[in-house]
This record gives structure tokens, C-alpha cells and sequence, in this order.
């Protein structure tokens, strides 16, 4: 019903009706880039103001209530101070790698936007091996990281990135790990085909305890990836000023705070897809009248909304547990996290094995 | 322990130790030769056992500097001061207690910072509150500042 | 085995206090319309009261002749520990009387060295001067932070110097 | 077989790491002021810890020298500001007792709830930055609702929320609001039910527990020896509240425990102070129904003078034992007046007890010694 294949379709082939196939492609890939990356600088708007709104009821506060209707506009404002910020630049940084390193962080951010399935037919880049492209290039993201406090010259930057380097490290494991788990109910790595294989209801009541186990792992160890929430040390103010990120400002400094956002609802689309059915709206087998009922509400409303569930879990994170300490959050890894991941991947072959999921 | 009993005592460690008048806590003056032998005592025997410095203080007197040491007992709760004066207000140096008290580290840098007594034997000697290069002492009474208007 | 058990218990144990640290921010944002504490300050300007005796400025009370009650005699100015007050007196004869009497000039009152201690309003015998509520003293230079306190024109009460 | 040396195998200085030197402050944002300290790190861990401190140095003992009593009164204040009302009630016990004066019961009451609502106040705003120096920023505005009913409470009566200066060597400046009994009762009702949320909040989060427990572990004989007081020394099982030892205003007639702990370690001093406000609010009830009635103060010539001597006075501020010593001349003026200040002596120990731990660490045990930096410098 609210299928976006016959439109995409329809402009393709329009477009290829009247332009010759190269031209068409291009023309294609220019659309897309700039949906892309219109959307990702609204959806760092929008999350920014979300998390300072959020932010402000948990600390009971009103937050940003000026500019505009509630402070809607309060993060434009913003990025305008920002836009016409100065850049300023430790003199004994080094230059290249300096201004070099923010687009590190978004592009890589950028590219892993581009398989989100937002509804039917509405994904820009559908691989076969869709799950695996995105631990792959999220990880890209710390070589940002690195390099920015590398090239601050600044001894608090690289103790941030540093440890940044260490964290990333050693949760990309619990967090491939966790999504191995669900592949393994799945049986592939198109997310496409994950979110159809959930059309009689989401992994994480089909495959129960262990879903529900790699769904809590997959969030604590991804909060960790995208230096969130009690994991922030890379940016711990309150020890490093500001981590990494202490010598920017301006528009750099801009860039690695959206990067942080978009990287938020990376991992929470990431989780929708995989555990709560994308845009998949909520399905009970057997229950045809329940399913239609569900099936009016349009799927990319649906997307959101588990998008949206799932960053206020981070956010509710963030704003209420102390940080973790470097040693302490690499014991939570290797001795919790780790060995956790490893048991519930057993658990849930010997599930499949034995066929004791529901819907098979 | 009682105030004449620990006066008997105190007065049989070293020559020149004289009691002041009687005043809220027991007083009691150290010739600055004996100071570090009979704070030492003060701290380590049993019966006094002062091993609590909770005050050190620098006096700026007419003819003098002298250093108050208020210290407590935390076994015994009995609390005396101790006081050490400079030979004159241009020699002063007085031998520096901090081995003994840790605590004292700090409150003779303090000191040597706002009033110039020189503690000899102290590990790390440098002004404390006041930048390196400050001139004068400013605790001291014939300190002339003229930018910031302390007169008198 | 007990190692074994430690290790779920411990793990029990933790997420059990995080939850329960979850459920208090989680029931300051569900009940968030009740529980904000923060004011809208400068939009609640015309319903904001102040405590009677907040210490905003030092200010001296004239009445509708515009008479205050200050005598000239330097008791605030003694008073005060940091030179905050500054009176300017001179002896004009009394019409009256005839006789010359210490009467004010300028009573001069730095608001930038002020520390709003009020270590001047017991001081003073006549009441002539008490603590106003106004807190609002941002200026944009700071030469507008001296202010004369007594305003152009006014003179000494009667009955004050009895 | 060839015999391998081992350091041979590996090169050693391009493995060896090097120590280096990071300023943590002047303007750092957890050390709460301008403290800057030096640290020698070798990677995470602290080798060596040197404050550098004077920035917001004063000489207010200086000033004090040319001020009259009266007038020495407000600068405490500006010294540690959190427990601004004990402050000036040290410097006007030392007054009142040198001129033999006894203020009246109803004095010594209000005076009593006061502190105690100070220090209620401090310890409030110090578990808000507790939690935010550990990441936790909620807590920061949690800890400030609570302490704004306090200071509210102070703005009624007393005219101002935190330098409020409220006494005078004899007395109070003026009789408590009408509405203090009232609103006091309010918040205490208030804060019985909050103070449980702290524990579920912080106390009990087993992240929270693990960054305080065994760090920076001080032990009793260090915090003696070291002259560290309050409730960080109380915490290493130093008996040394002043409140119990040398009982001023009604402190002998109130019951309430010292709270001793002997773990001594960034969690007991926390527990330390939480218990604190425990002990504190209970205080605060059992005075606040029976204020007596009384002269507000008690007369003092217009120009205190104190006679020839030397003065001591103890009190306990929320960080410790404070002292007012003061060596008179016989002047309006003091010829020599020096402030014990609590936070001086417990700066210091940050070197011997925070040695080979993490920057993260260093964070934790700075803010459970809880520094107020005007009161370390003067």
C-alpha cells in the first residue's frame, strides 16, 4: 500500500527514456547525493535539538525555549555561529591531517547512511551483504578520530583519541558478534531480506531469549562504538576538557558533533532493522484482521518510530549513568560483553538447530 | 594529660622553655635551637603524642618573626601551642618541623611566602600563593604596596 | 561452580542498579511538566518578587517633598570595609536659625565595590538609607555603576536631627 | 643454541614509554575553581601530582589586619562561600569569647539551624559535581533543586543566597523571617524524600561503585599526619568533628553521631557525607519547633575592642575543622588574624593518595575531598 517501488521505478525509467543510460546514472547519483546529504545535515538538526529537549526534562529543565516556537530553530541558530565561527588552529598542529580528519568522520558516517532502509522500495544501495558493509565502514570513523588528536598537538586530544582507539577496537567485536547472532536466525546479510524475513513479527519476539540478549549487548557495545552515554571517554569533559576534539571549532567542530548524532541513528537503525523489524509495521502470525489494522499505519512511520524508541533508550542512558573508567570499560568488553556474545551465539545455533524459534 | 603535668614534663626535654601565662590552651615557647628535638618529642611520646598540626601560623613581631604551632593530641585530645622565634626580623630562619607533620609542607611554604621565615632542611622551599619573581612578603607589617591600598 | 555463579550474579546485581538508577530520570522525564524547576527569567520580569529583605543596591528612601533623612554624619561611611560609600558634606547656614549646619552634598555610593554586607543600614542613626531589592545592575560602562544617591534639589527632613 | 638476551630482543627505547607533563587547570573543568595542578602521567596513570595554587589569592588576612571586627566578619564570607554562615560564625564566636560575652539561647539556635542548613547546602551542590566530575550530569541540577529551597530559606531571612552575613560579634544582624520555621519544616519534609533518590541515582549504580571504591585510599594515620578533617577525614576513621570534641552554640544538647567510617577510600568519603546530611537533617528537626525566645543580641561598645591576647576558635565547616586565630593588640583591629582553613591541609594530600592512579581516578578522589579553591587561597 505504501510501497515506494513503483515510483522509484517510474522516475528511473523516465529518466532513462529521456536521457541517454550514462547521463541517467548520473543524473541518479546526483538526486541521491543530494537527498543524502540534505538529510543528513536535517537529521543532525533534528537530533541535536531532540537530545538538548530530552536532555533538559531528565535535569528538570525547560532547555532551549527562545528561538523559535519551543527553540525549534535554536540549533539553525547555532549551526549559523558556527558557519561564521573563525577557525582557529594550533600553530604547531599538523595542518593536513587536521582539517583533514572531520571528513574522515562524516564521510564515513555519509556512506553508511546510504543503506538505511527507510520503507519498501526506498534504499538507496540494497548489497547482498548489507550488515556486513556497515560494521566494515563504521569503523572507518575512528581513523577520524585518531588523527584529529593526533594532529591537535594537544596532550589531552590524544589521551582521548588514544583511548578512543582502544574502545572502538575492542567493541566492533561485541557489536559484529551480536549481529552475527541475528544473522544466524536470518540466514542473510541484505538488510531487505532481514526486514521481509520479519513479516510475521520482529526477530526479538521470534527468537526470544536469545534475541532479546544480542538486542541488550548489541545496544550497551554500539552505545560504546559511537562514544556515547557512559562511554564517552574519548570526549570525558570533566577529565579531558574535551577529548579529542578540544583544539576545533567553528565549522570542524560542527562537523564531529553531527557525526556523533548521525552515528547515533546509524546504530539505531542498524538495531530496528535487525531486531524490531525496520519498517516492517507489528505482526502477530495468525492474527490477519490485528496485522491489517497494523499495515494502515505507513511503514516509514513505523521506521522512525523504532528509530526514535531506540535513540531516547540511548539518550536515557547518557543523561543518567556516571562514565565508565578506561580499564573498567575494556573489563566490561572482554570479561562481560565478550564472553556473553560468544555463549548467546551457541545459544541461539542450537535454537535454529533445534527449530524452537517462532515463525519457522 | 593535665596542663602542670604536661608543663613538668615538657620543661625536662631541653633548656630555655618557658610557659606563658595562662591562656585558653597551654603555651609554651621553644628556643629555636631545640625546636625540631622537642617537636619531635612532642609527636613521639606516648604521654603527649601531638601528632595533629592544625594550625601553623607566622607572626610578624616588632623585634621578631615567630612561627605558632597549635597542635592536638588525637589519642589524647589535650591541645597545645608551641611557639619559635627568629633571631631578628632580617636572620630568620627556624628549622622546619615537616618530618615530623607532613601537613607542615605546605603551611611553612605559606609562610616563607607571606612572611619570609627560611626553613632550613625544607624539601622544596618555593613561594607558594605569590608568583616566583614577587618581592617582599607581604604579611609583614613595613610591606609597602602601592597599587593595592592596605595602609595603615 | 561459585565463580560461575558470581560471575551471572554480579552481572544480575548490575543491571539490576542501573535500572533502578534508570527509573529515577525516568520518572523526572514522565512527570516533567510538574517537576521543572527553572524560571523563564527575563519573560517572568513582571511577576518576579523579590524577599523584602534582599540585598540588592543600597538605596536612600525620599518622601513625595523630596526630603530624605540623611544627616551628613559619615556613620555608613566608617561602617562600610570597603569605601563603598563616599559623602560629600558642607556647612550651609540653617534658615532658620541662622547658625551653619553639616548638611549633605553628594552622597556618593560605588555600587562596584559594593559586597551588599548592609554593615551600613544598622549603622546609620537617622534611617536614612536601606537596602533595595533591585538586582539588575548590568551596565555597559562603569562609570554607571557610581550613583548618587540623593536625588537633585532634596533636602533634610524636619524632626530628623531631634 | 644461541642464548637469546632479552633486551636485546627487544629495542629498547623505541618500546619504553615516556613520562610527560600535562597542567591540569588553571581552568580546567573539575577542579572547581583555579587550581592547577602538574601532573606527571605515564599514559593513563598519574605518577606524581603538584598543586600550584594562589590564584585567587585575596591576603584576607591581610585585610583583616586594617578592619574592624565588625567589618572581618563579611570577608569570610569570600572564603569558602559553601559554608559562608559557618565562617562568620567562627570569627563572631571568637570575638564573643574573648569580650566574655554569652549570646542568648534563641542565638544559639538559630545560629545552630543555620549551620546546619549550610552545610546541608554544600554538601547538596558537592554531590551535583560529584556526579558530574564522574560524567553523571544529571545530578549537577538534581543537587541544585534541593539546594535552592535552601538558599531560598537564606534569602528570606538572611538577604542574601550565599554570602549571606548574617551575624555580628554579639549576635545577629536581625531576628529570623516569619516564614523560616515554616519553610525549613517544608524542606526537610522535602529533602526525606529526596536524599533516598541520591542512593538510587549514585550511590547504589554499581558503575558509580566501582569508580569510587578502593581509590585513592587514605589511611587514618595519613589524614592525621596530613591535618585532613571533615568528613574526608572522618571517612579514614579520624575522629576529628569538631561539632563532638569542642561543642559550641548548642551542639552539646542536640543529639546526632559522628559518622565514622574506616574504609577511607572515594566511597566512604561519599558515604561519609551522605550520612552527614542524614545526621544533619535530623539536627535541623529537633531544634527547629523549640527556638527559644530571646534577645537577637547581646550589646557591644560601638568600637570592639578585644583585649591584649591571643584567641582561638574552632568550628566545623562542611569541610572541616576551620579556626579563627587571633592575636590582639588591644587595637580595634587585630594585629594578627589567620584562618585554619579546612581545604588547605586536604589539598595536600592529593599527591600522597592519588599516586598511580588515572586521570579519571585524580577526578574522583578531587571531588570527593571536595575543594572549595577561595578557601585554600585566602
Amino acid at each position: 500500500m505504501y510501497d515506494f517501488t513503483d515510483l522509484v521505478r517510474s522516475i528511473h525509467e523516465s529518466l532513462v527514456a529521456s536521457l541517454s543510460p550514462g547521463m541517467a546514472a548520473l543524473v541518479e547519483w546526483i538526486i541521491i547525493g543530494a537527498i543524502f546529504l540534505g538529510f543528513f545535515a536535517l537529521l543532525g538538526l533534528v537530533l541535536v535539538y531532540v537530545e538538548r529537549k530530552v536532555c533538559a526534562f531528565f535535569q528538570l529543565r525547560l532547555g532551549p525555549m527562545r528561538v523559535g516556537f519551543w527553540g525549534t530553530a535554536q540549533t539553525l541558530a547555532d549551526t549559523l555561529k558556527l558557519l561564521l565561527k573563525e577557525p582557529i588552529m594550533n600553530k604547531r598542529a599538523d595542518k593536513f591531517l587536521f582539517n583533514f580528519a572531520p571528513f574522515i568522520i562524516i564521510i564515513s558516517s555519509l556512506i553508511v547512511l546510504s543503506v538505511t532502509p527507510f520503507a519498501p522500495g526506498l534504499q538507496a544501495f540494497d548489497i547482498n551483504i548489507g550488515l556486513f558493509f556497515v560494521i566494515a565502514i563504521s569503523s572507518i570513523g575512528v581513523v577520524g578520530i585518531l588523527l584529529a588528536g593526533w594532529a591537535s598537538n594537544n596532550k589531552y586530544s590524544l589521551i582521548g583519541a588514544m583511548r578512543s582507539g582502544a574502545q572502538i577496537v575492542s567493541y566492533e567485536l561485541s557489536v559484529g558478534l551480536a549481529l552475527m547472532t541475528m544473522v544466524v536466525l536470518t540466514g542473510s546479510l541484505q538488510l531487505s531480506e532481514i526486514i521481509a524475513s520479519q513479516a510475521d513479527g520482529w526477530w526479538i519476539f521470534k527468537g526470544h531469549i536469545p534475541a532479546f540478549i544480542a538486542f541488550v549487548l548489541f545496544i550497551v557495545a554500539s552505545t560504546a562504538e559511537v562514544n556515547r552515554g557512559p562511554f564517552d571517554l574519548a570526549e570525558a569533559e570533566s577529565e579531558l576538557t574535551a577529548g579529542f576534539h578540544t583544539e576545533y571549532s567553528g565549522m570542524k567542530f560542527a562537523f564531529f558533533f553531527l557525526a556523533e548524532f548521525v552515528n547515533m541513528f546509524i546504530v539505531a537503525v542498524i538495531a530496528a532493522t535487525v531486531f524490531l523489524g525496520g519498517w516492517m509495521p507489528f505482526h502477530i502470525g495468525g492474527l490477519d484482521g490485528f496485522n491489517q489494522i497494523m499495515d494502515f499505519i505507513p511503514p516509514i512511520l513505523w521506521f522512525f518510530g523504532k528509530v526514535a524508541f531506540i535513540i531516547f533508550l540511548m539518550m536515557w542512558f547518557k543523561w543518567t549513568f556516571p562514565r565508565l573508567r578506561i580499564d573498567q570499560l575494556l573489563t566490561l568488553e572482554w570479561k562481560y560483553l565478550l564472553p556473553l556474545n560468544l555463549m548467546n551465539i551457541v545459544l541461539m545455533a542450537f535454537v535454529v538447530y533445534m527449530g524452537w524459534y517462532f515463525g519457522n | 594529660m593535665e596542663k602542670s603535668a604536661l608543663k613538668e614534663l615538657i620543661t625536662s626535654w631541653a633548656e630555655g622553655i618557658e610557659f606563658d601565662e595562662e591562656q585558653e590552651f597551654l603555651q609554651v615557647n621553644i628556643p629555636r635551637e631545640h625546636l625540631h628535638e622537642v617537636a619531635q618529642k612532642l609527636k613521639s611520646t606516648p604521654e603527649t603524642s601531638f601528632d595533629y598540626l592544625f594550625c601553623q601560623t607566622g607572626v610578624d613581631w616588632p623585634d621578631c618573626l615567630e612561627v605558632v604551632y597549635h597542635l592536638e593530641s588525637s589519642q589524647h585530645g589535650h591541645i597545645i601551642v608551641a611557639r619559635a622565634k627568629t633571631e631578628n626580623r632580617e636572620n630568620t630562619t627556624l628549622d622546619t618541623v615537616c618530618d615530623i607533620w607532613p601537613t607542615a609542607e605546605f603551611h611553612e611554604r605559606e609562610i616563607y611566602d607571606l612572611l619570609g621565615v627560611v626553613f632550613n632542611n625544607h624539601p622544596d622551599l618555593r613561594r607558594l600563593l605569590l608568583t616566583d619573581e614577587w618581592e617582599g612578603h607581604p604579611l609583614r607589617k613595613d610591606y609597602v604596596d602601592d597599587i593595592n591600598m592596605i595602609n595603615y | 561452580m561459585n565463580s560461575v555463579i558470581k560471575y551471572f550474579s554480579d552481572i544480575a546485581h548490575g543491571v539490576k542498579t542501573l535500572w533502578k538508577g534508570m527509573m529515577v530520570t525516568g520518572y523526572y522525564i514522565s512527570h516533567a511538566r510538574k517537576e521543572i524547576i527553572t524560571q523563564q527569567y527575563p519573560e517572568n520580569r513582571d511577576t518576579l518578587q523579590m524577599f523584602n529583605r534582599f540585598r540588592g543596591e543600597v538605596i536612600m528612601p525620599h518622601n513625595e517633598d523630596n526630603e530624605h533623612r540623611c544627616t551628613g554624619c559619615q556613620a555608613c561611611e566608617i561602617a562600610c570595609p570597603n569605601g563603598t560609600i563616599e559623602i560629600i558634606w558642607d556647612r550651609k547656614p540653617d534658615p532658620e536659625t541662622g547658625k551653619k549646619k553639616k548638611s549633605i552634598h553628594t552622597f556618593v555610593y560605588h555600587l562596584q565595590m559594593c559586597t551588599m554586607c548592609a554593615l551600613c543600614i544598622p549603622a546609620c542613626p537617622t534611617d536614612a538609607i536601606i537596602m533595595g531589592q533591585d538586582f539588575e545592575h548590568a551596565v555597559t560602562d562603569r562609570s554607571k555603576l557610581t550613583k548618587i544617591l540623593n536625588k537633585p534639589g532634596s533636602k533634610l527632613m524636619k524632626g530628623v536631627e531631634e | 643454541m644461541e642464548v637469546v638476551d632479552k633486551d636485546k630482543t627487544i629495542p629498547g627505547d623505541a618500546l619504553k614509554s615516556q613520562e610527560y607533563f600535562v597542567n591540569m587547570g588553571p581552568q580546567h573543568p573539575s577542579t572547581h575553581g583555579v587550581l592547577r595542578l602538574v601532573l606527571t602521567i605515564d599514559g593513563e596513570i598519574v605518577k606524581r601530582i603538584e598543586p600550584h595554587i594562589g590564584y585567587i589569592h585575596r591576603s584576607i588576612e591581610k585585610m583583616c589586619e586594617k578592619d574592624s571586627y565588625r567589618q572581618i566578619v563579611h570577608l569570610t564570607d569570600r572564603m569558602d562561600y559553601l559554608s559562608c554562615h559557618i565562617n562568620n560564625v567562627a570569627v563572631c564566636l571568637a570575638v564573643e569569647n574573648a569580650l566574655e560575652i554569652e549570646v542568648s539561647d534563641r542565638v544559639k539556635v538559630i545560629r545552630t539551624i543555620i549551620d546546619e542548613l549550610t552545610r546541608l547546602a554544600s554538601h547538596q551542590l558537592w554531590w551535583g559535581v560529584m556526579g558530574m566530575d564522574l560524567g553523571a550530569i544529571t545530578t549537577f541540577l538534581y543537587g541544585f533543586r534541593d539546594r535552592e529551597m535552601i538558599t531560598d530559606i537564606f534569602e528570606e531571612t538572611c538577604g542574601a543566597r550565599l554570602t549571606m552575613n548574617y551575624n555580628k560579634p554579639g549576635g545577629l544582624m536581625f531576628d529570623i523571617h516569619p516564614n523560616f520555621q515554616k519553610r525549613t519544616k517544608e524542606f526537610v519534609e522535602h529533602f526525606k524524600k529526596k536524599l533516598p533518590e541520591y542512593d538510587q541515582l549514585l550511590t547504589g549504580n554499581v558503575i558509580f561503585q566501582e569508580r569510587t571504591k578502593g581509590i585513592g585510599v587514605m589511611s587514618k594515620e595519613d589524614a592525621i599526619a596530613f591535618g585532613v578533617t571533615g568528613p574526608a577525614g572522618r571517612a579514614s576513621g579520624f575522629e576529628c568533628d569538631i561539632r563532638k570534641k569542642n561543642p559550641y552554640h548548642v551542639y552539646d544538647k542536640v543529639e546526632f553521631n559522628e559518622v565514622l567510617l574506616t574504609e577511607g577510600d572515594s566511597f566512604a568519603r561519599y558515604k561519609a557525607r551522605i550520612q552527614e546530611m542524614w545526621e544533619s537533617l535530623s539536627i535541623i528537626e529537633q531544634l527547629i519547633d523549640n527556638i527559644p525566645e530571646g534577645p537577637i543580641e547581646e550589646k557591644t561598645n560601638a568600637v570592639i575592642k578585644l583585649p591584649k591576647g591571643e584567641f582561638y576558635q574552632r568550628v566545623e565547616t562542611a569541610r572541616g575543622d576551620f579556626g579563627v586565630y587571633v592575636i590582639s593588640d588591644g587595637k580595634k583591629s587585630p594585629y594578627r588574624l589567620k584562618f585554619r582553613s579546612p581545604g588547605f591541609s586536604n589539598l595536600f594530600i592529593l599527591d600522597k593518595i592519588a599516586r598511580g592512579s588515572k586521570i579519571a581516578d585524580l577526578v574522583a578522589i578531587m571531588s570527593t575531598l571536595d575543594l572549595v579553591m577561595p578557601d585554600i587561597d585566602r
